[in-house]
C-alpha cells in the first residue's frame, strides 16, 4: 500500500482542512486553559499535533461509517461533525452534553453521526469495530467501520486478537493507529519488540501502509485509497499515522521521559504550520485568510464554552436512567 | 427432550424468526458446540450465521457487542464460564456501560451464553459458577434457566431485551429430561417461579441447585417440614418481592447456590431479606455454598465442596428447630 | 508525609532489604508510576528492578505469578482496578488456584498493588471499586490501606506472605498528610482495627470510606450518638472476631463500602452479622454503598452517586432511632 | 533457524527415545480404557500421536530448567520423569497423585522437577512461562523456561502478550508449540489469518522454525540447538512442532469436523511407527527389542495403575488445605 502525496491542492481544499484543523486546536486549547479553572476534571488528554489525522481521516469517510475512538478523540469528534458545543458541554458534564453528562472527556459519543465513543481501556475499541464491521458484512452494507487508536494498543492481547479476527473474516475494518511515539511515558521501543506497525499488520495478512500523519493530505489520501480498497475486497486494512502530542499525556504529567528539543523538534514538524506554510508558498493563501480562520475557530470556540456555561446541569434522580435501556428493543 | 434439546430449539427458533439473529463462539459450528448444544445448525443456517470463533475470547465477546451496537442481534457462546474471565474487560468495561455513558444513545442488545458450574471433575480451573458474581455489574442482566421450559424460551426474551444478557447453563443440566409445557409460548426474565409451594422454610436458588433443593424438600417433607422452593431464574435483577412475599409467609430461609459461600449471591438475598423482613423472620437466615477453595478434581472432594440434598436439608432442619447448628 | 510517599517508602524499604523483590508495572519507571508513587524509584534501583512494562496486563501480571513461582517476591503494579479486569484469568486462574491445584506443592508469593476507587470524575471505566468483588475468591487475599502507617507497612507484611496480596490504594488517598506513628515497625494483614470507639453503633469500613465514616461520626457526636468505626483492613480473609466483638457491644451496624450495592463486600458483611450475632441485633443491618450505575462524570452525579458523610450520617440515624428511613 | 534431522543414530539413543514413546502411547491408551471404566473422570485429553514433541524436549533440556504444561500434558509429565504412578493416582484423584487428587489429567504437578503444571486454560501458560524466564535472567542462571502450547492458543491475546515480553526483554524461554492442526474441532486455517506459526513468531523479532514433530530426532536437535542458543544469547526462541492427534481432542469428541481418511494418513506418519521401522531398516534394533520395550511399558504402567487402586484417598477433612500455603514464607 502506497500513501500519495502529491496531490494538486486547491485553495478550498486547503482551506477547508486547515479550518477543521483549527477549529479542534483551538478547541484543545481552551480546554486546557478552563481545565486550569476547573471547568473541566476528570482526565483531559489533548489531541494537538494530531490534528492531522483525525481531519484527514474523518474527510475521507462517509457519514454512514462506523467510527470508534480512544479516549483522546475530541478531534476525532468535531472533525466527525459532532457540534462543539455539545462536546464542551459534555467537558462541563452538563445535561447537554453529547453523553448527557455521563461520559465527559473520554467517553463522547453521537449515535447519529456513527460515532461509537470514546474508550478508555486502551484497545477496548478494537473488538468493538470488529463486531461493528461485522453486522456491516453480515448486512450487506458498503459502510466501513474504522477504528483509532494509540501505539500503546499494539501490545495489548486485544489487538492481536481483533487483526486476526478482521483478517480471517475479512471485514471491512480499517485500524487507524496514531503512533505518537508514546504511550504514557513510555516510548515506543521500549514496549514493542517489532516497532514498525505496518510490519505487524502484515503479519494478519493485512494490508498495511505507514502515513505521514503530519501531513493532512496524506492522510487524507491514504485513508481514501484504504477505506474504498476496503470497501471493493471487504478485507481490512491497517494504517500507521506518524504524529506525535504536543501536550502532555494528561493533566498530571510532568512530562519526564522526553525532552523539550524533541517536542520542538516536532512542533516545527505540525500539521498546522506545515499546512500553513505550504498554503502560503502556494499562493492559495494569504496571512488574512488565515486569521480570519482563527478568528472563526476562536469564536465558534466561545460560544460552545457559553452554550455549556449556560446548559442545565443533569437532574441527581435520573442518575439511574440509562443503566437499563428505557424501551424494550 | 432434554435441556440440551431445548436449548437448540430456542436457539433454532430464533434464527429462523430474525435474520438479525447469529451464533458465535469457539466451536459452536463444525465441532457442534462443546457440549453439543449447536449440532445441526451449521447445517441448516450455514458458517456465516452459525460463526466458528478462533480462541481469542475477548476479541469475539467484543464483536458481539460491536455487531449488537450494528443493528444485529448476537448470540455469544463463551464455551464455559471460565473462559469468559479473558472477556471480562469487554463485559464490564463495555457491554455493561455503553447505554448509560453515553446518555442513552445506543443499546447493546447482545447475549451471551455461559456454561456454568462443577460437578463433573473438571478441576479448578473448569469449574466456576460465577452467574452470582457477575450479578454485582450494572448494566447486566443475569438470567439462569434451571428448567426446560426455561432452556427453551429463555433466549428469546433475552434476545427481546435491549440490553446485555448473560444465561448461565449449568453443565449438569444438558441431559436433564423433561416435557415443555404444553401451550407455553414465552416466558419473561422479570419473574421468579415457586417450583415446589411449602409452609416451614423458603429455599431460594436456581440452576443446578434448583433440583437439588427439590430432592431436599422431598426428604424434608417425610419429615414433616414442609419447604417452599423459589427459583430465582434472574439474577440481576432479583426479584425481591417474590423473595419477601415467600419468606414473609415461611418466616425462615435457607439460600442455596454453587458459588464461593464469601460474597457470593447467598449475601446479597440474605441482606435484602435483613433489610426487608427482619421483624419477619424467626431465625437468622441460613445459607449452603461452595467450600471455599478452588474446586478440586477428587470425586470425594469435589461432592464435599458443593451443595449437595444431604447439607440443604441439615441447614434446614437446622434452621426449622432453631438448633442453630448448621 | 503524604499517603503516596508511604507507598513509596514501603516500596524502597523492601527493594533495599530483599534482592528478590521488584517492581513492575505500566509507566512505573520513566515516567514515574501514574500517581507519581514510584519516582525516583528508577534512579535508584535501575531498569531491571523498576520494569517498566508494555500495556499487556494479562502477560505481566501472569509473569509476576510466573517470577513468583522462580524464587523472586514481585511487587506488580496494574495501574488501577479497571485494567485488572484484563488480568482477571491469570489472577482467579492461576494466582489463586496454584497452591491448592498442586496440592501445596508451590506457592505464590506475587503482591498486585491496583489504585481504586472513584470519586475523581474519570467515569464509568476508570472508577470501579472491585476490591470487595475480589474478595470473592479463595486462594487470594485482599488488604486495603487506608491510614499512612498501613500504606507504610503493609506492602512488608505482603511480601512476607506466600500467598497472592492484592493490595488496594484508593486513589483519593494519595495526596493524604499524616503522621507515621512513632516507633511503629510492622502491622498485619489480619486484624481489623478500631479507628474510634463508640457505644451506639458501628461503623464498619475501609478505604477512602473510612475516612468519611470517621466525618460522619464526628457530625454524629454533636448529636450525641457515639458511632464506633472500624477499619477492615483486609478483606479476605474477613477478621469476623473484630466485628462482632464490636457489634455485639453496640448492637447495631452500618456497613460502608465503595462498591455498587448488590453483591458487594457489605452483603457479606451484613450476612455474617445475621449468621453469628442475629440475636444480639437491635435493628437490621445498614448499609451505605454506591448507587447501581456506571459511575457517571459529571461532579453533582458522581456526588450523588457514592457513599458520602451525609448519606452514613442518615443511615446511622434510621438505625439508631429505628425509624427504619435509609 | 534450522532444524537438523541427519544425525546419526545409536541403537542406544534410538532405543531409548523409542522406549520413552512407547511408555506415553501406552500409558495412554490404558487411560483411555480406564475412562471407559469411570476410574478417571473429567476431561482427558490423550496425547497419541505426539509423543516425539514431549520426548524429544525433555531429552534436550536440563533437569533444573522449568517447564509450563498445558491440559494434555501426560506425555510431557512423563517424559520429564515424574513417576507414572503418581500420574496415574493423579488421575485416580489419590492422595499420593502429584497434585495429591487435586488437580486430576489437566493439572499434573511436581516442584521437584520444576513442572509447573498443566495448565487448561488456553495461553494460560504462557505468562508464566514468560515469568519464570524472567525470575532466571533476574537471578542470573543459565537455565531457561519452556511453555508447550498448542496452536489453537496463537489466536489468544496471551499469546501476543508474552511473545512481545519475551522478546522486548529478552528472556530465556523456549516457546513450544505443538501444532496438531487443530483446536478442538477448528482447524488451523479457520483460526489463523496466518497459518504460518513460526513466521508470526518472527513479527515479534523471535527466532522461529517449524519442525517435523513426528521425528524425534529432529524434536530432540532442534529443541538443544534452541536451548543452547537461548542460554547463549538471553533472548526466547519459538518452535513450531508440526504434528497430529491420533485420538479426539477429548473423551466426548465424535469428531465431525476432519474424517478418517485424514487421521489414518497421518497414522502412517505416526512417531513410534517411524521410528521403529527407521531403527530396524538401519539394523540397530529387532522386533524382540520392540516386543521387549512393549512389555516393559505395559508393566510399569500396570504397576501405576496398581499404585493407584491401592493408594488412599486424601481425607475430606483437608478439603481446603493449601488454599493457603501452610507455612510463611
Ligand atoms: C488497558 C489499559 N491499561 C492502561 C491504561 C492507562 N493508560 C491510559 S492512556 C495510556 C497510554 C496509551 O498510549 P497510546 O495507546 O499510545 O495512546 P496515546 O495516549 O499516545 O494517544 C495508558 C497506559 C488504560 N487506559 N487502559
Ligand atoms: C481460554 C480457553 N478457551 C477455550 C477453552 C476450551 N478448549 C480446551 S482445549 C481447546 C482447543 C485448544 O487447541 P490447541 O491449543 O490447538 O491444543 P490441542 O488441544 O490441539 O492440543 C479449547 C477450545 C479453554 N480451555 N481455554
Ligand atoms: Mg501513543
Ligand atoms: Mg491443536
Amino acid at each position: 500500500m502506497r500513501a500519495p502525496t502529491g496531490a494538486p491542492v486547491t485553495r478550498e481544499h486547503g482551506l477547508e482542512l486547515l479550518r477543521e484543523m483549527l477549529r479542534i486546536r483551538c478547541f484543545e486549547d481552551r480546554c486546557y486553559q478552563l481545565y486550569g479553572q476547573m471547568k473541566i476534571r476528570g482526565f483531559l488528554h489533548l489531541y494537538n499535533g494530531e490534528e492531522a489525522v483525525a481531519v484527514g481521516a474523518m474527510r475521507a469517510l462517509r457519514p454512514s461509517d462506523a467510527i470508534v475512538s480512544t479516549y483522546r478523540e475530541h478531534g476525532h469528534a468535531i472533525a466527525r461533525g459532532i457540534a462543539m458545543s455539545k462536546v464542551m458541554a459534555e467537558l462541563y458534564g452538563k445535561q447537554t452534553g453529547c453523553s448527557r453528562g455521563r461520559g465527559g472527556s473520554m467517553h463522547l459519543f453521537d449515535a447519529s453521526k456513527r460515532f461509537y465513543g470514546g474508550n478508555a481501556i486502551v484497545a477496548g475499541g478494537l473488538p468493538i469495530a470488529v463486531g461493528l464491521a461485522l453486522a456491516q458484512k453480515l448486512q450487506r452494507e458498503s459502510d466501513i467501520s474504522v477504528c483509532f487508536f494509540g501505539d500503546g494498543a499494539v501490545a495489548e492481547g486485544e489487538f492481536h486478537e481483533s487483526l486476526n479476527l478482521a483478517s480471517l473474516w475479512q471485514l471491512p475494518a480499517l485500524f487507524l493507529c496514531e503512533n505518537n511515539l508514546y504511550a504514557m511515558g513510555t516510548a515506543l521501543e521500549r514496549a514493542q519488540s517489532e516497532t514498525d506497525i505496518a510490519a505487524r499488520a502484515r503479519a494478519y495478512r493485512i494490508d498495511a501502509a505507514a502515513v505521514d500523519g503530519m501531513d493532512v493530505f496524506a492522510v487524507e489520501e491514504s485513508v481514501r485509497g484504504a477505506a474504498e480498497r476496503i470497501r471493493h475486497s471487504g478485507g481490512p486494512a491497517l494504517l500507521e499515522m506518524r504524529t506525535y502530542r504536543f501536550r502532555a499525556h494528561s493533566m498530571f504529567d510532568p512530562q519526564l521521559y522526553r525532552d523539550k528539543a524533541e517536542i520542538e523538534a516536532w512542533q516545527k514538524k505540525g500539521p498546522i504550520i506545515t499546512l500553513t506554510t505550504r498554503l502560503k508558498a502556494l499562493g492559495l493563501m494569504t496571512e488574512d485568510d488565515y486569521q480570519r480562520l482563527e478568528r472563526e475557530a476562536s469564536a465558534e470556540v466561545e460560544s460552545a464554552v457559553q452554550f455549556a456555561e449556560s446548559s442545565p446541569w443533569e437532574p441527581v434522580e435520573d442518575l439511574e436512567r440509562f443503566v437499563y435501556a428505557e424501551r424494550r428493543a | 427432550m432434554t435441556y440440551r434439546d431445548a436449548v437448540r430449539e430456542g436457539i433454532r427458533d430464533a434464527m429462523r424468526t430474525d435474520p438479525r439473529v447469529f451464533l458465535m463462539g469457539e466451536d459452536v459450528g463444525r465441532y457442534g458446540g462443546s457440549y453439543a448444544v449447536s449440532r445441526g445448525l451449521l447445517e441448516e443456517f450455514g458458517p456465516e450465521r452459525i460463526r466458528d470463533a478462533p480462541l481469542s475470547e475477548s476479541a469475539f465477546v467484543g464483536a458481539g457487542i460491536g455487531a449488537a451496537l450494528g443493528g444485529l442481534r448476537p448470540i455469544v457462546e463463551v464455551m464455559t464460564v471460565n473462559f469468559s474471565l479473558l472477556a471480562l474487560d469487554q463485559i464490564m468495561n463495555n457491554a455493561a456501560t455503553l447505554s448509560h455513558m453515553s446518555g442513552g444513545q445506543v443499546s447493546v442488545p447482545v447475549v451471551i451464553r455461559l456454561a456454568t458450574g462443577a460437578g463433573r471433575q473438571l478441576a479448578a480451573q473448569h469449574s466456576h459458577s460465577l452467574e452470582g458474581w457477575y450479578a454485582h455489574i450494572p448494566g447486566l442482566r443475569i438470567a439462569v434457566p434451571s428448567t426446560i421450559d426455561d432452556a427453551r424460551f429463555m433466549l428469546a426474551a433475552a434476545l427481546a431485551c435491549p440490553d446485555p444478557v448473560l444465561l448461565f447453563e449449568h453443565l449438569y443440566l444438558y441431559n436433564m429430561e423433561g416435557d415443555l409445557t404444553p401451550g407455553l409460548e414465552r416466558v419473561d426474565l422479570d419473574h421468579a417461579a415457586i417450583r415446589r409451594g411449602g409452609r416451614d422454610v423458603t429455599l431460594i436458588t436456581y440452576g443446578w441447585s434448583l433440583h437439588k433443593c427439590l430432592a431436599a424438600a422431598e426428604d424434608l417433607a417425610k419429615e414433616g417440614v414442609e419447604a417452599e422452593v423459589l427459583d430465582l431464574r434472574t439474577l440481576r435483577p432479583l426479584d425481591d418481592a417474590a423473595i419477601m412475599l415467600s419468606v414473609r409467609r415461611t418466616r425462615r430461609a435457607v439460600i442455596v447456590d454453587e458459588g464461593w459461600r464469601s460474597g457470593s449471591l447467598s449475601a446479597e438475598i440474605t441482606t435484602r431479606i435483613v433489610e426487608q423482613a427482619f421483624y419477619d423472620l424467626d431465625a437468622p437466615v441460613a445459607r449452603v455454598c461452595t467450600v471455599e477453595a478452588p474446586v478440586p478434581y477428587a470425586k470425594h472432594l469435589e461432592d464435599a465442596a458443593l451443595p449437595s440434598p444431604a447439607r440443604i436439608s441439615s441447614a434446614v432442619r437446622a434452621v426449622v428447630t432453631g438448633s442453630g447448628a448448621h
